[in-house]
């Protein structure tokens, strides 16, 4: 039941925005260049479906190949962080670094250091910096989160720490890592995205494409089928982490 | 009241006529009110006046007033700073290559604005494939390293900064291999002409003025504000780029300056719808406005 | 000499600067006793058992432990996992390696503490004191040589209790183990202990021997002479305090 | 001690770095458009201070502004989804539509929805946009993971909403909140920067039209300075909301 | 029917659909009376008073409370706020508007409670016991007319529980409140209340009314016939259960 509730409404809410839309746009005479109405978008996207389709298939490989990095690279890091003060004092600033440094500053370095003939590693790389920096911000407050009772119960089974990792920092932190895996799986998406638009090559042509070159020809409504695209594949990572979050925490509390 | 002028980068000397009006004062004679507001890379100039959010701003090539009429945008093309398209690609001292049918199958560095535009013609007049395409993010580095690249540019900037780097680039310039295109236009949205017929006038004819100015006269009145506007930008750089300007013909001769021709727009227009670059069916005569200033558009 | 399994010697311990829990405390624990340990409620008995299992460590002194496998420890709360049903979180000194009882076993225990049907539950699901006795029956099947309870039993009704009292001491007349629990039951203490020790101001005030005629049936032994003066002794070291 | 050694040793680890690097700049002779030494980054630091200062002073006010709406709106978001699972079903999805969609393809509206004059304004909402939704997530995650005896408590004295909130629900999701600071805390720089490359007219001077041009006219010990800027700037915030982490959580455990 | 403060009529309730817990209790509960609730651990006892409290809605049945504040109600666990300080743990109820006491009243709890010095702490840097005082001053502090205590002293040594319940004993003189509490120890069942309930197979088994002579001291209660005949009482019903 709730589940079910739970994926009407967002339907609905959807549903009746696009509506909105629509009649808002032919109403006030909204330009659709501006803002096409969802009628045309919808067209748009399914006179071009194959293109679509391809370009989507792109995106996404490149989207989950930088989310699984990403979120291993996380994980991996905070444990490291979780087991040596030392080693977080002197490495997170780097961490830090890297999430502010713009992308489009790097993508070059990126380019260059994968080598041009390797646009999807750039991309991956590029994609994975934008998304794994709040894995392993949360993955850090998750471990620090651990109960002291069941810490000093692992210390006296003399649990190694790959034990009290899978059985005890792990469950522990999980709450923490599913906020966050919503975060960077929208992020990894955007990240992809954004390499393509900075380092993409013409071979695979990702969405980013499809919106950058329908909006330098003031295809309005082709770029809006793009970022529509864009949206569903977004909400479709959000809510499978979404639903992941309902299953693992559901006999928490 | 004053007239926002929105151009397509920060201020260079691509941008030098406008500036000089500014800084001698034509703008001013001709009792306009003008600001130049410089753009950058995701300025999206068609788009902000598409929606009237800009009046009048600089189209970058010829593309951009062709996709927004076709996107049913009423726009006005007024003016074209430069007769030939500054657009080039540079290749590397001691590549073999001299010219562009030799450029099949190497990487290309093009930045997303060029693919939109240049790219599909480039493809059917020289045979390239989307494979070759790396992007151009602004910066030179991947290309400098890599050998038997090739960077697309600006014939007036991207060389100098090559040169910077210790390179003098092998330069090709896209209209001596006879691309058909103007650059540095001026265009206008329609309703805001209607209305200000007079005031666009006057700065078509202040900016001419400052073109010729600029080119043939003493460039250091504008160069003063681009180098106030654009920290970045240098004495040398801008000198290096007037010369090229000038040595080109890029801006065409001194008294035609500003001008455009019906027939170069339909040609512009046959060749580049017929390679799918553009949508069919459109009337480029509508773009352009006759007798705005007597002569500037000719036969 | 040899029997001894714990020495704690002049061991001081405090939190912060200003409270000093512990003050040079030392006591001799044999081997194969079952001590009660009493004191006022903060007075530092948890903390003891945290120093003796090496939870914590002493400020001064030192504490010595003769013994090949971790001690088993209930801890006051139950500090069970709360993403592991009932039975994962009893097995888990067996997942862990600290233990290696058999899953007979491990039903077994599960049996002995009343939690039948309850294996696949989780904690949240548990009243108090079925909590403390997963709790509880995660400890035993660690069969550790050394058993510190904090007070296991307080959550239990008083049937329980005493069930579950005479499965310690059936337990330990088997395995032979060393076992401190604290309880605020003088009663408990004086049914179950070897001996009654009492913690005051930081340091162990008494340790009183308690006699027992473990031949009797339980209920004869909890209304016997014995008992009735193990317990009024006990009362009366605690009034001491 | 602890925060001295906290201190120390980020410091002696990025200093490392900076002499690791000024020392195989010069021995593997790298190209300074490639990669720049360090000691030349800070000669253009120093020659152009004055031009660094105010990109750097422009770049920060929009960054906080960013920031300080982000934390608003996403607590209030969050709060709101927790009210209502109704409310939450219905608007959760338009939350992650406006994650995923790239910032160039907005951009133009947000700028012209403001008015193409208010060019600050764009980028405030363009570098909200970036850092909101970490908030958002987290703070959900944070208020999901009250205690429900606690919980109970608060039901049985008859607490109001906000009593709920600033007694219990606040201080329960802060832990979740702090990490998701540090998050957006450098999403929102970031995200500035990015605005400034997409809507910021060349007029406006923050740090990416520094990074940018420098970039484009191959002055690059004049780029990384402004990335060395950002890299401080994006370390400032997410120290301070380290420290902030230290004093909060210091009682918990 | 008056005086009667909380009526129970035909109480049924389950978490779950296999287990039920309670199946048709009835009971009434008169003002000003202090209940003591006993009964096998997991029969019930804490579900019960979460009913009355209106935390858990009945399956079937209802619960009716003539009173205009909400009870106190101290829980199995201390349920405190972990980032807030004992004396702010203490003032919650006051802070939320529930009670009204005054800064002199709330540290004479905290007196009464022995937690003097201990203000300014941080529950994790409390004992066991000092947790669960801290947990009773804060629902003494609310001077409620109905008081559900879930086992509040069973973490506590018994001279402090013996003090506890004389405290409990003279508030309740004096403010009339009515009490239900959960614990398993007879002999505190026997000394405090009015009437000992035991509850059973999610039904009140048996309540016992219990005698007292009140103007008898304390310790001299405790040693007295009617105390000894009120344990027995008492646990002759438990092992009926
Ligand atoms: N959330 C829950 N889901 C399912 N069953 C539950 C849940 N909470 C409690 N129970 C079950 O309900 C029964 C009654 O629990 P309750 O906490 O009321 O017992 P109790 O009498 O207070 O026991 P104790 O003396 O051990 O505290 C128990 O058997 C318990 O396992
Ligand atoms: N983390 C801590 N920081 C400071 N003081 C602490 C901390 N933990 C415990 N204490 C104090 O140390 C003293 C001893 O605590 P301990 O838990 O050992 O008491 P206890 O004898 O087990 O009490 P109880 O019977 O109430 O469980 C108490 O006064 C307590 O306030
Ligand atoms: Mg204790
Ligand atoms: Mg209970």
């Amino acid at each position: 039941m709730i589940m079910r509730k739970a994926l009407a409404l967002p339907l609905v809410s959807i549903l009746s925005l696009i509506i909105l839309w629509e009649l808002s746009v032919d109403y006030f005479d909204v330009p659709k260049f501006l803002l096409p109405a969802p009628s045309l978008i919808l067209c748009a996207l399914i006179d071009n479906q194959e293109l679509f389709l391809q370009s989507t298939i792109n995106t996404l490989t490149i989207t989950i190949s930088a989310l699984l990095a990403a979120l291993f690279s996380g994980i991996f890091l905070a444990l490291c962080f979780s087991l040596s003060r030392t080693f977080e004092a002197a490495f997170y600033p780097l961490a830090v670094i890297l999430q502010v440094t713009p992308i489009v500053a790097v993508a070059p370095l990126v380019l260059i250091w994968v080598g041009i003939d390797n646009v999807n590693r750039a991309l991956i790389i590029i994609a994975w910096l934008a998304a794994f920096f709040p894995i392993l911000s949360n993955m850090s407050a998750g471990l620090k989160s651990v109960d002291r009772t069941l810490n000093d119960l692992f210390k006296l089974y003399g649990a190694s720490n790959w034990q009290r990792f899978h059985l005890l920092l792990w469950p522990t932190a999980m709450p923490y890592l599913l906020a966050s895996l919503k975060v960077s799986g929208g992020l990894a998406l955007i990240g992809t995205v954004v390499a393509e638009f900075v380092a993409g090559s013409g071979g695979a042509q990702g969405l980013a494409w499809r919106i950058l070159e329908a909006g330098n020809r003031l295809q309005t409504e082709k770029m809006f089928a793009g970022l529509l695209l864009l949206a569903i594949i977004g909400m479709i990572i959000f809510y499978a982490f979404s639903l992941l979050e309902y299953r693992l925490l559901k006999y928490r509390r | 009241d004053g007239i926002t002028f929105a151009t397509d980068w920060k201020a260079q000397a691509e941008h030098g006529g406008f500036y000089q009006a500014l800084a001698n004062g034509y703008y001013q004679a001709e009792g306009l009110k003008v600001t130049i507001r410089p753009g950058g890379p995701g300025s999206d100039n068609p788009r902000l006046l598409a929606a009237g959010a800009l009046d009048i701003a600089i189209a970058s090539n010829s593309f951009q007033p062709i996709n927004m009429l076709s996107a049913g945008v009423d726009v006005k093309v007024v003016m074209a700073s430069f007769q030939k398209d500054p657009q080039i690609l540079m290749l590397h001292p001691d590549d073999p290559a001299d010219s562009f049918d030799q450029l099949q199958g190497r990487p290309i560095f093009i930045s997303d604005a060029a693919i939109a535009a240049f790219w599909p013609w480039m493809k059917s007049k020289f045979g390239y494939k989307d494979q070759q395409i790396r992007k151009y993010t602004y910066s030179l580095a991947p290309w400098l390293v890599n050998k038997g690249t090739v960077q697309e540019g600006y014939v007036s900037s991207e060389p100098f900064s090559a040169r910077q780097a210790g390179i003098t680039p092998k330069v090709l310039l896209f209209a001596d291999a006879g691309y058909p295109g103007y650059s540095g236009m001026v265009m206008v949205n329609n309703s805001y002409l209607k209305d200000n017929r007079q005031t666009v006038t006057a700065f078509v004819r202040a900016s001419i003025k400052g073109w010729i100015d600029y080119l043939y006269g003493d460039p250091a009145p504008a160069n003063k504000l681009i180098l106030h506007d654009n920290p970045e930008m240098t004495p040398e750089l801008l000198s290096f780029a007037i010369n090229e300007i000038r040595s080109r013909g890029i801006a065409g001769d001194k008294e035609t300056l500003g001008s455009m021709s019906v027939t170069r727009w339909e040609t512009f227009y046959k060749e580049m719808s017929n390679l799918g670059a553009v949508e069919k069916g459109v009337n480029v005569n509508n773009l352009l406005v006759p007798d705005l200033v007597p002569g500037l558009i000719h036969d | 000499m040899t029997n001894q399994s714990i020495t704690l010697k002049d061991l001081s311990f405090a939190y912060d600067d200003i409270h000093p829990i512990l003050t040079g405390l030392s006591w001799d624990i044999q081997k194969g006793h079952i001590y009660s340990l009493l004191g006022k409620s903060g007075c530092g008995k948890s903390t003891l058992l945290r120093l003796i299992a090496g939870l914590e460590t002493p400020d001064k002194g030192s504490v010595d432990i003769q013994t090949n496998t971790p001690p088993a420890f209930v801890f006051q709360e139950p500090a069970l996992l709360p993403w592991a049903s009932v039975y994962h979180n009893i097995k888990l000194p067996v997942s862990l390696g600290a233990a290696s009882a058999s899953t007979a076993e491990i039903e077994s225990y599960i049996s002995l503490l009343g939690l039948d049907g309850l294996e696949d539950r989780y904690p949240a699901q548990l009243s108090g004191g079925q909590k403390m006795r997963v709790s509880i029956a995660r400890a035993l099947t660690q069969k550790a040589e050394i058993l510190l309870l904090d007070e296991p039993f307080a959550a239990l009704d008083e049937p329980l209790r005493f069930e579950l009292n005479d499965l310690l001491l059936s337990l330990q007349d088997r395995l032979k183990m060393t076992v401190i629990f604290v309880t605020h039951s003088v009663y408990e203490a004086a049914y179950l202990a070897d001996a009654a020790v009492v913690l005051n101001m930081g340091k162990l005030q008494s340790i009183l021997p308690l006699d027992h005629n473990r031949s009797l049936p339980s209920s004869k032994q909890r209304s016997s002479h014995q008992f009735a003066d193990n317990a009024a002794r006990i009362f009366r070291a605690l009034e001491e305090a």
